[in-house]
């Protein structure tokens, strides 16, 4: 058989393949680099920025690791968009494939204006995070409400050309809907899940152990849950859907692949694997050899209920 | 001394510019070296020609084959200090088995394989005027010290060692306590330090009123301490030697990335543009006293 | 020091101790039975029960194993409250402790007739299902709404003077409110969490792997993310909650009930371990002893934020 | 034959009133016995003296003292039949190695020790009066193959086994090929029965075309068939034996309790009173086939 084409493509977004590293996981892509090609992923999801530089919740700790899982309250620690214009986005550019900003703000019009600053930029597509755990302000506020989601995502649509993928949050009643909303307000593509609020508390000294107190949920333990959530949103809405939420090698991407994602992005497991990403670019290829399947399109939302 | 060491200042031994290196380390030996504690020797020549004293590794610690599997327990890799260089090709680490991680770790035998990043971090400045390094650590922060002895010794710098532990226990190395004199540790004074070493369950002192208590002897020129061990003790440390001596700390905390990325190893920072976070795998651990908010440094 | 006193109240449930089988787990206790010594703990509740007998969800499967966790879509099989009644309530009143009847129907008149047949019982409390992911009506289709909860929880409320229990689902956008809602109607105390809504796919078969298609995910990975709820609802209740979700120890059932719980249940961890509650029961009592807490009372809700 | 076997038909082998047990079993014997396959040998004389062919353990993958951490991979038991008692304190079982489960049991070494609960379910029934047992087994089916061998043996029943397998390699025992005959397996020989094996690969039929192939020489009277083995295999002899010879299947399903509590492991059953599933794990694995809904048996 000939090589399978892995190829996708996510509103004006043309990837290689369906591999994506998820938002905040490493950055702006400078430390990661050299410890795997980059490049060769179809996209890389940078951290969220805000419109000013954001120092994020206090230490001690911001992690912890759970059952298959972590716990991060990072609280959206960025450069802010003028350091990221200036000093970081021309080296993510330089890894060689599609970049994706994610941009969050406290309010739709500062969600507009980070994306207003990108539109001339060479990003590939913009990730709107509505569904931050961890600030106050912005973030899951906006993304447990089906109105105010589709608020920031038309506040963006009208800031930029570029393809926009708000980012869901998990800790909803009705995903589907924050998504079919988004969607109506000119999303190009949907992309969940963002983590799981959770708590760990120092039993010792009976303190949450996150300073911040509470923080979210994410690795291997929530992927069944987020494989459900990528399964309901596709099944919702036209526009393609990115996958994630504990991928961790391939067999785990093509299940949200095969529940309707036309892409998936990798997080937690990077810790562990730098090239976790590329890694399951070829167990997924792999896997299409072996099925005699041609395109890896094929098999989005190919699942038979 | 105390310039933010991102760039590091001329005539200090900055880590080599190529970046942190992911490999299979073959473990050579493993042996338990104390109560809880293990020494492992693995094959890293890369690491020992880069490595810097302060540096650590960021260490997976299932088979390097079992990556593609979700592991529960350790899901992300663990950092330990570089104990020791054994040219041409050894890294000794030592460490405390705690939870998990040490646990998979410390039942590594000879012939198995670690993945490790490394090395990562910036490790210890020794400016080039330095004459004598006072080095305090406590428990199994006396980890990487033995690295630092060598690489002073190395540049001619007299080191005094002042180690202290709750329990003769809590530390990776042998205690020997001769009929005249104070406890001391054979294998640092076999690396040339002068040791003392103080266990607060048979000394009843702490490593910390020992430095107190020596601080007039040592000469204001020339000299710098370096300090690892527990929160308390290097709050502790940063008091005593304020407007004294030059002081440079080993900080610990919560990693996932170990790379400077993810940002979950913060340490309070102080800076003149108010950015207020440092990353302890990035930009330390070893930082310099005066870098580190310790008001706001959590104990 | 003294023993500590490990009793607690749930309404008028008098427990000797905090810890509980989750419901479903083990059945109506008697397959279990010589495992353990199931008396020695604080309560045990019963597989839910439905008026009539439910045959369940199709087999082949109908649990999967996931990382740190399960997914399972029994689909409430039961015996039915008849058959319960004559077969299943003597043996389970035999161990020697507190049982809970666990309920659920498909309107809140097929609840309260439930309640109203136990009122005469020696149940010592109901647990009211309005959090079952696995069946199309009734079930999680309340317990999503506040107003459906409130409703089922009247009616209970109506038809039974034991303390009544309601056991929140946590696919929820805002649990706290459907907890109060449930309170305002009278509940004697809340219960949570149910399971995670989740799916895992079969990749080969590209198929679900479970026959019913999603399941609910349970075990150690839902763990943080059950603490994190039982904590906004302890924040936003006065009635005593009921934490479960991923308890596996002692440790785990103290970040519980630091973190609000009266009480907790034990689940999955049962399968591994059918001693695992009293084990539970001895951790407990010995960290009491450890810090000096006279009584485990003192310490529900004692984490310093 | 065909009564449901709650209450066991007098004169039945029931497996003793008594319940099943949970217990820590050492490791006296861990050997590879085929690619991917091992035995293991435990000690365990309460399981000796109760168990009944057919019946299985639920096993706890990780070490017994390990019970209070959660463990990510093999999180429930596993369930393993016995596959043969070793009195007066050996049972042994035999592994086919799979996903997590199966790897941390084969890596069980002897003096290690397993957390077991059994004897579970119910096992196959032999009735006074039979005279002549045809065992059909599949693949890793074989496992709990020897107990029933050695038991009906015991009751002078003679033995008829008919195996198969996709390639020699996917059974937990050794492959013969003498040159006069076809291919038998040794140690189910010397256990007493008559063998027949076939490998798909080599021989290249299956063992249900053998199974039908031979149904005319056998009996009418006195005999009965016992079926383990994959669901294809089992629902073709159901339909081979239909009408003819009493036929016993051992069903797999993916179990949590092992214990009939949590109603996971179900198969849609035929009965009178339209209570449609049962129990692998407590009504069987042995069911009557006459018991099971084959049409909706999933395969
Ligand atoms: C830069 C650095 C160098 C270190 N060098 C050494 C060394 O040479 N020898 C040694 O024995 N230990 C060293 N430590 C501490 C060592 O990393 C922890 O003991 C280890 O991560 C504990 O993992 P665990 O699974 O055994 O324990 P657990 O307590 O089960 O770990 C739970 C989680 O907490 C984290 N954690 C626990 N303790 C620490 C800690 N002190 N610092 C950072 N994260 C922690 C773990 O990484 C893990 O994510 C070092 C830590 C840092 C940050
Ligand atoms: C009554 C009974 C008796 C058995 N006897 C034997 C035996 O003697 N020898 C032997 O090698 N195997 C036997 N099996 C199959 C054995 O239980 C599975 O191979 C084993 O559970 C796989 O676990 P794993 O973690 O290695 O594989 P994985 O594939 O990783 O298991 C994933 C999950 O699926 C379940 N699972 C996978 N395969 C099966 C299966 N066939 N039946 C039930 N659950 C399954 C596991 O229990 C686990 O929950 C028996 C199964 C049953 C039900
Ligand atoms: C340390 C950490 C930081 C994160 N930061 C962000 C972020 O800045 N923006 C965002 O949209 N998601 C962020 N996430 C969420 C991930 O992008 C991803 O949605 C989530 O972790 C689930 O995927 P995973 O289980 O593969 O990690 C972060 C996750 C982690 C673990
Ligand atoms: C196999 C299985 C069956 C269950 N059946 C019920 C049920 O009948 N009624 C109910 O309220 N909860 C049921 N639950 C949910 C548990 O009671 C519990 O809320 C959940 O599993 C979380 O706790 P755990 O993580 O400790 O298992 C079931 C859970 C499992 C795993
Ligand atoms: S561990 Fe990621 S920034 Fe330090
Ligand atoms: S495994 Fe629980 S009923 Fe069979």
């Amino acid at each position: 058989m000939t090589k399978p084409d892995l190829g996708v493509t996510i509103g004006s977004m043309a990837m290689k393949n369906p591999v994506m590293i998820a938002s905040g996981i490493f950055g702006y892509g400078d430390e990661f680099a050299g410890l795997a090609d980059y490049g060769e992923l179809g996209a890389l999801v940078l951290k969220t920025i805000t419109r000013e530089p954001r120092q994020g919740n206090p230490p001690a700790h911001r992690t912890v690791e759970t059952p298959a899982g972590m716990v991060n309250a990072i609280g959206l620690e960025n450069v802010g968009l003028d350091a990221f214009l200036r000093d970081k986005l021309p080296a993510a550019l330089a890894h060689g494939t599609n970049v994706v900003a994610s941009i969050a703000g406290d309010t739709p019009e500062g969600f507009a204006e980070c994306a207003r600053s990108l539109d001339g930029t060479d990003v590939a597509a913009i990730e709107i995070n509505i569904s931050c755990p961890n600030v106050k302000k912005g973030g899951m506020a906006f993304g447990v409400d089906a109105e105010a989601s589709a608020e920031v995502t038309a506040a963006v649509r009208a800031a930029t050309k570029k393809p926009i993928i708000p980012k869901l949050t998990p800790n909803v009643t009705d995903i589907a809907s924050v998504a079919q909303a988004c969607e109506r307000a000119g999303a190009d593509a949907i992309s969940l899940t963002n983590t799981f609020s959770a708590m760990v508390i120092d039993v010792e000294g009976r303190r949450p152990l996150l300073a911040a107190g509470t923080g979210g949920l994410s690795g291997p333990a929530i992927r069944p849950a987020a494989v459900y959530r990528v399964h309901q949103v596709a099944q919702a809405v036209e526009v393609p859907v990115v996958g994630m939420g504990g991928i961790w090698n391939a067999n785990d991407a093509l299940e949200f692949i095969i529940a309707g994602a036309s892409a998936v992005a990798v997080g937690t497991a990077l810790y562990a694997d730098p090239a976790a990403g590329n890694r399951i670019v070829a167990g997924i290829r792999e896997y299409l050899q072996r099925h005699g399947i041609r395109q890896v399109s094929d098999l989005v939302g190919s699942i038979q209920l | 001394m105390s310039e933010p060491h991102t760039s590091p200042p001329p005539g200090t031994q900055a880590p080599s510019g190529s970046g942190p290196l992911r490999l299979q380390a073959e473990v050579l030996e493993s042996e338990r070296v104390a109560a809880n504690h293990r020494r492992l020797l693995l094959r890293a020549p890369q690491i020992v020609t880069t490595a810097q004293p302060g540096q650590f590794l960021h260490i997976w610690c299932h088979p390097p084959e079992e990556i593609d599997r979700p592991p529960s327990a350790a899901l992300l890799r663990r950092p330990y200090s570089i104990s020791r260089l054994r040219p041409p090709d050894g890294v000794e680490i030592l460490l405390r088995v705690r939870g998990n991680g040490g646990r998979l770790l410390a039942a590594k035998a000879a012939g198995e394989s670690l993945d490790i990043i490394g090395p990562l971090g910036h490790g210890f400045r020794i400016s080039p005027g330095l004459s004598l390094a006072v080095i305090v650590a406590g428990g199994i922060g006396l980890a990487p010290v033995s690295f630092l002895v060598e690489r002073l010794g190395g540049l001619g710098v007299r080191v005094i060692l002042l180690a202290g532990a709750e329990t003769d226990e809590k530390i990776p190395f042998r205690v020997e306590r001769p009929q005249a004199g104070g406890a001391t540790l054979p294998e640092m004074e076999a690396l040339g330090a002068e040791v003392t070493f103080v266990s607060e369950s048979v000394e009843g002192v702490r490593i910390t009123e020992v430095v107190q208590a020596r601080l007039d002897e040592l000469p204001g020129e020339g000299a710098a301490m370096f300090a690892v061990g527990p929160r308390a003790m290097l709050k502790r440390l940063a008091e005593i030697a304020r407007g004294g001596l030059p002081l440079q700390v080993s900080l610990e905390e919560r990693m996932a990335c170990g790379l400077g990325a993810c940002r979950s190893c913060v340490v309070p920072a102080r800076s003149a543009d108010g950015a207020s976070y440092k990353t302890v795998c990035r930009d330390g651990p070893v930082f310099d006293a005066s870098e580190i908010d310790w008001e706001r440094l959590t104990p």
